[in-house]
């Protein structure tokens, strides 16, 4: 009963949250899940660990998943066009089944 | 000379002062490589407790005051905001290896407030018992928006002249709202807000200023620790941040001492009034305006314009700006 | 008219009361988009301070009370919860557009007990220093699981009833302990059975007790900030369940007092026992039974009990229900 | 010396958390690895940054690595029969290779 | 724009963190990303929920994106080597897509 | 016979003792899988101002100290660690069913020091009014890292010779730096640094005293969690580790009583210290021992060693040894 759907991993800087959460929405997408983290990349050096006020540099890991690959592919683009040209962040897609395809 | 043996007996009272033991061992456990470590929803509520109690006990004394004068120091604030960011785009922006961006969004920075150090500079008058105006802590804002908002505008402006288009309208009242969205600032004004409508003197007493050094003094630990923590991120940058980092508090505090002075000739506003406008000056913002910066000015790099300010810019502040602009008040006001 | 007059100006001190500033606060906060959070460690940490204070104070009391006197107002919250969840399942389940199973599960919840306004209930006959019981914040369970508990049989028959299976025996036994094991019940519990048994009384004059006020203070910070921040979600589900959530408290409240007057008359219950009773039947729960209905209530949409509940119910009990039955005290025992 | 395996990923409201391990523990997946989260679907929105007591309705996202493919979509199936006809949550089944396969 | 690359994920004590992120800078990843966790395996079960002060015996996921899928399983061979020997740790590897291929 | 009836009585007022209550009730909940949980950010930043009161308090005392006081009993701390951890290897090391690397890692943990537990002494001290040495929480790490090191270096040398290969050499400097920079030591000492220095009076009254009770309450509670919730790992392993668990402490908390005794009668080392030294000897590590242990042995399973000490160790120290060693110190130096 499995079957084929897309993956798309959006790691970005909290500040862009609200905003990727509002395409997301706006896009089609059914739904999403986020966890917090740090990170390393090109820029700033994230860590989780030490105290801050200011969260809006944390990391988060956004991941929606969505049965249509092609749609899947254009949200993912849209994002990277629209933020990652200034912001911090990448993206990755990935195949994988789902159980209970209707929800996707 | 006088000013001088001053300076010097404050300083070194200061030194032994728990708050800046504190801020010193925190320094020392980052570089020793110490787990300890205030954990991140404990540090956030320290600094909620010590916005509110700052802010609850400035609205309960504001309702007995003439809020007229607050008008030329709120004035003056600003106006040492906007100095402090024309002074910094002019300095540090004219550096070798600093780009435009990176310049414009740590003079910003710097011309902003830190509500740290507002606290520091409260308990040191309060130590000294140095009085000041209820509404003093107020003026943060009035120093602090300004800054952040004429930098975003610099860099912006400065972007459309290179690229040669029109410059995109700053969000003004985005930066603005922004601000005051700010966990720090929204604390302070809340508390305000409190403060002067309900009046709750008990639970101020009891609890929000119980607690206040004792918060302080684990703000100072945390703040010495990420001090030390950010060097490594500065050392990555150009020196010229480093040197900015202290020159730019001190200057700032002068610039506000002189306004505050001139405040307290024209409208008799208060030494210790003085004092705190020469601090908040001299401060540089930890809370509301990295966030606010990055957003605005997205080139910047946030290593340059963060590891600036914590790592020096703040212990400056701390360390130096604080006996400073407290001896410079004794030998001026003769305290 | 003495009624109304005493209510009007229990009201608006009532208003100026630093609590409900905080409240307040905290929804204006929340409406212009603050960034100001209690961090989730230090909400729980609260919350757990504020029940092992209650508790402590309770169980150190109880030693010296006579355990006879708790079985009528114990019996009368048992019959307020299983009252009000008939109420609600009575009127909000016949609305157009109410589901049967959020319906109970929205009645449950107004028929079981707030921790939290409890405690606010406390320091408000603090402050007008009205006696009451030590062991009336132990009516708390009483009333709470009894509501919880119909609540969830009665869906359950209904869901049976409409699929024409006999009803999955409902286990009362787990629902029980999932309401004594909930943070809230627990810490109460703990504190009770800890002030009963080793009379910390230090401890909770100089921590629990000394940080009541200032930790519900900031409770109330929070739990105005979720009013508002729920409000969207009730926005997405039937009008009827705001209407619901203004009347419910105040019914509730009304037979609590109602109930509460007729101990007072056969048994000698206090009028600041008499108070209790009505606001813990006014108010709705926001720790256990949330996760108790979920539970046993799959098919309800956390949606629109948990948005009535925290958006309106919540609110109208500390605001409206605390100072009217206080005023209505007044009157009725001439306090 | 990588093999092939399959990652399963739960994502599902804390409520479950208990419920799911044991099942994993009795079906005979060989470990799992949870972080915690926060989500959007057709139902409540779960943030994790307002302060909450409940934390049952939180997300939490459970991963699981198998060397049997077979055995993992059982379990997979299994959970989603058990609980997500009730209660909140998907699944995804990716595959992966893994590194010391004996593990698994 | 999506090209293919490699997603290698590490799951381990978090006693080993600053080990794998030094190996990491050292043998040329681009970044990664750290996500807090909990999880149960042959040893040890760590939830996050206990408090502890002792927060090395925790669980880290750690995953890095590479475009060269070879470099990327070498490196994961080379943590698998040095440390899953004595401590405690899987690691996966999936392939995937990124955007933005230019940043891997 | 005195002895006898003094330890009954003794143990008999310290089972009402608060402190025990909140380790017990804390048992008690967990048994019966209440979700009352002190949050992670909470009982770290307890044990920080615990630490820290304990450090500042010493350390403004040891202004006025002799330092060569201390000489002595640091060297009796030590040599504690070191027969403690010999004792172990040589006992637990040979029954059946337990690992060398498990023996040694179950050694060096008890061996090791809890700065719970000499909190809990400390205020058992303060309570029955029995003085000491400002100094003596500073042995702490006198004994805490030589046990550390013995058990890595024994674990070393077995693996070697069983491997036939020559030993690794063990890093001596790495595990001293990793025990100080633990958050416990790193907390310690930095309250005896600024204690010494900054003689922060105010804030160490006013906070972190202020704290110091209702945190330990608080910390006792998530220790009684913890030791129920450790049980089931305990239980996976051999029966050995509960026996060992109970008779170590006991064991170890004794020759510390001798060896301070020696003290007392070479150079008037003051009865409250023989007691903190007994205490500190009968507990076992919880802070930095594990991750030292798990870094330096990595072949040791964690789930007998903390579950030993988790879960039988620190309730024994605690409820049987504290109140054992008041009681003796009661009967030897006819306090
Ligand atoms: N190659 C990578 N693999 C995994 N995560 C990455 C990678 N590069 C960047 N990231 C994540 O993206 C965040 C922002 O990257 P950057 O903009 O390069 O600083 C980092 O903090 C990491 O969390
Ligand atoms: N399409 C999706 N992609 C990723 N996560 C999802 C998706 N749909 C639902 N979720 C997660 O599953 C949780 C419960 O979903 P729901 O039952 O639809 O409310 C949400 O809070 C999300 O964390
Ligand atoms: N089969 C598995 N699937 C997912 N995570 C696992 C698996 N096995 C182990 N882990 C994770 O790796 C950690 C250490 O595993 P272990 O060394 O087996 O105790 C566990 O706590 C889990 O977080
Ligand atoms: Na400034
Ligand atoms: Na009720
Ligand atoms: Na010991």
């Amino acid at each position: 009963m499995a079957k084929p759907a897309t993956t798309v991993t959006i790691i970005a800087e909290r500040l862009l949250q609200a905003k990727i959460f509002k395409l997301l929405d706006e896009t089609g997408a059914s739904g999403y899940t986020v966890v917090e983290g740090s990170g390393k990349g090109h820029n700033l050096i994230r860590t989780h660990e030490r105290p801050s006020i200011v969260r809006d540099f944390d990391i988060v890991r956004i991941e929606f998943v969505m049965s249509d690959g092609e749609h899947a592919r254009e949200i993912a683009q849209q994002i990277a066009d629209t933020y990652f040209k200034d912001y911090s962040g990448i993206i990755t897609i990935s195949p994988v089944e789902v159980l209970r395809p209707e929800l996707f | 000379m006088d000013l001088l043996a001053n300076f010097a007996s404050s300083f070194v009272s200061q030194l032994q002062s728990p708050t800046l033991a504190f801020l010193i061992g925190g320094m020392v456990l980052a570089a020793t490589g110490s787990k300890l470590a205030i954990p991140d929803a404990v540090y956030r509520f320290i600094i909620f407790v010590l916005l509110m109690s700052i802010g609850l006990h400035g609205g309960m004394e504001i309702r007995e005051a003439d809020p007229t004068e607050l008008a030329l120091p709120a004035l003056f604030a600003a106006l040492i905001g906007v100095i402090a960011v024309l002074l910094g785009a002019q300095t540090l922006g004219r550096l070798p290896g600093v780009s435009k961006d990176d310049a414009y969004a740590t003079a910003g920075l710097f011309g902003a407030v830190s509500a740290s150090t507002l606290a520091v500079a409260m308990v040191v008058l309060e130590e000294k018992e140095i009085p000041f105006e209820a509404w003093a802590p107020a003026l943060y804002p009035f120093m602090d928006i300004p800054a952040l908002i004429l930098a975003i505008v610099l860099a912006s402006l400065a972007k459309a002249k290179q690229s040669g288009e029109k410059a995109k309208r700053v969000a003004i009242g985005e930066i603005i709202k922004d601000s005051l969205r700010s966990s720090a600032l929204s604390a302070l004004l809340l508390g305000l807000a409190i403060g002067f409508i309900a009046e709750p003197r008990e639970v101020h007493e009891g609890f929000y200023d119980l607690l206040f050094r004792g918060f302080l003094s684990v703000l100072m630990l945390v703040m010495g620790m990420e001090a030390w923590a950010r060097l490594s991120e500065l050392r990555r940058v150009a020196h010229w941040y480093a040197a900015y980092a202290v020159i730019a508090p001190i200057t700032h505090g002068l610039i506000g001492f002189g306004l505050g002075y001139i405040a307290h000739v024209l409208v008799g506003f208060s030494p210790g009034g003085v004092i705190i406008l020469a601090i908040i000056a001299a401060s540089n913002s930890d809370i509301s305006g990295p966030p606010t910066l990055r957003a605005g000015i997205p080139g910047a790099n946030p290593s340059s314009f963060i590891g600036a300010s914590t790592s020096v810019g703040t212990p400056i502040a701390i360390a130096v700006c604080v006996p400073l602009f407290v001896a410079l008040a004794e030998v001026v006001f003769g305290l």
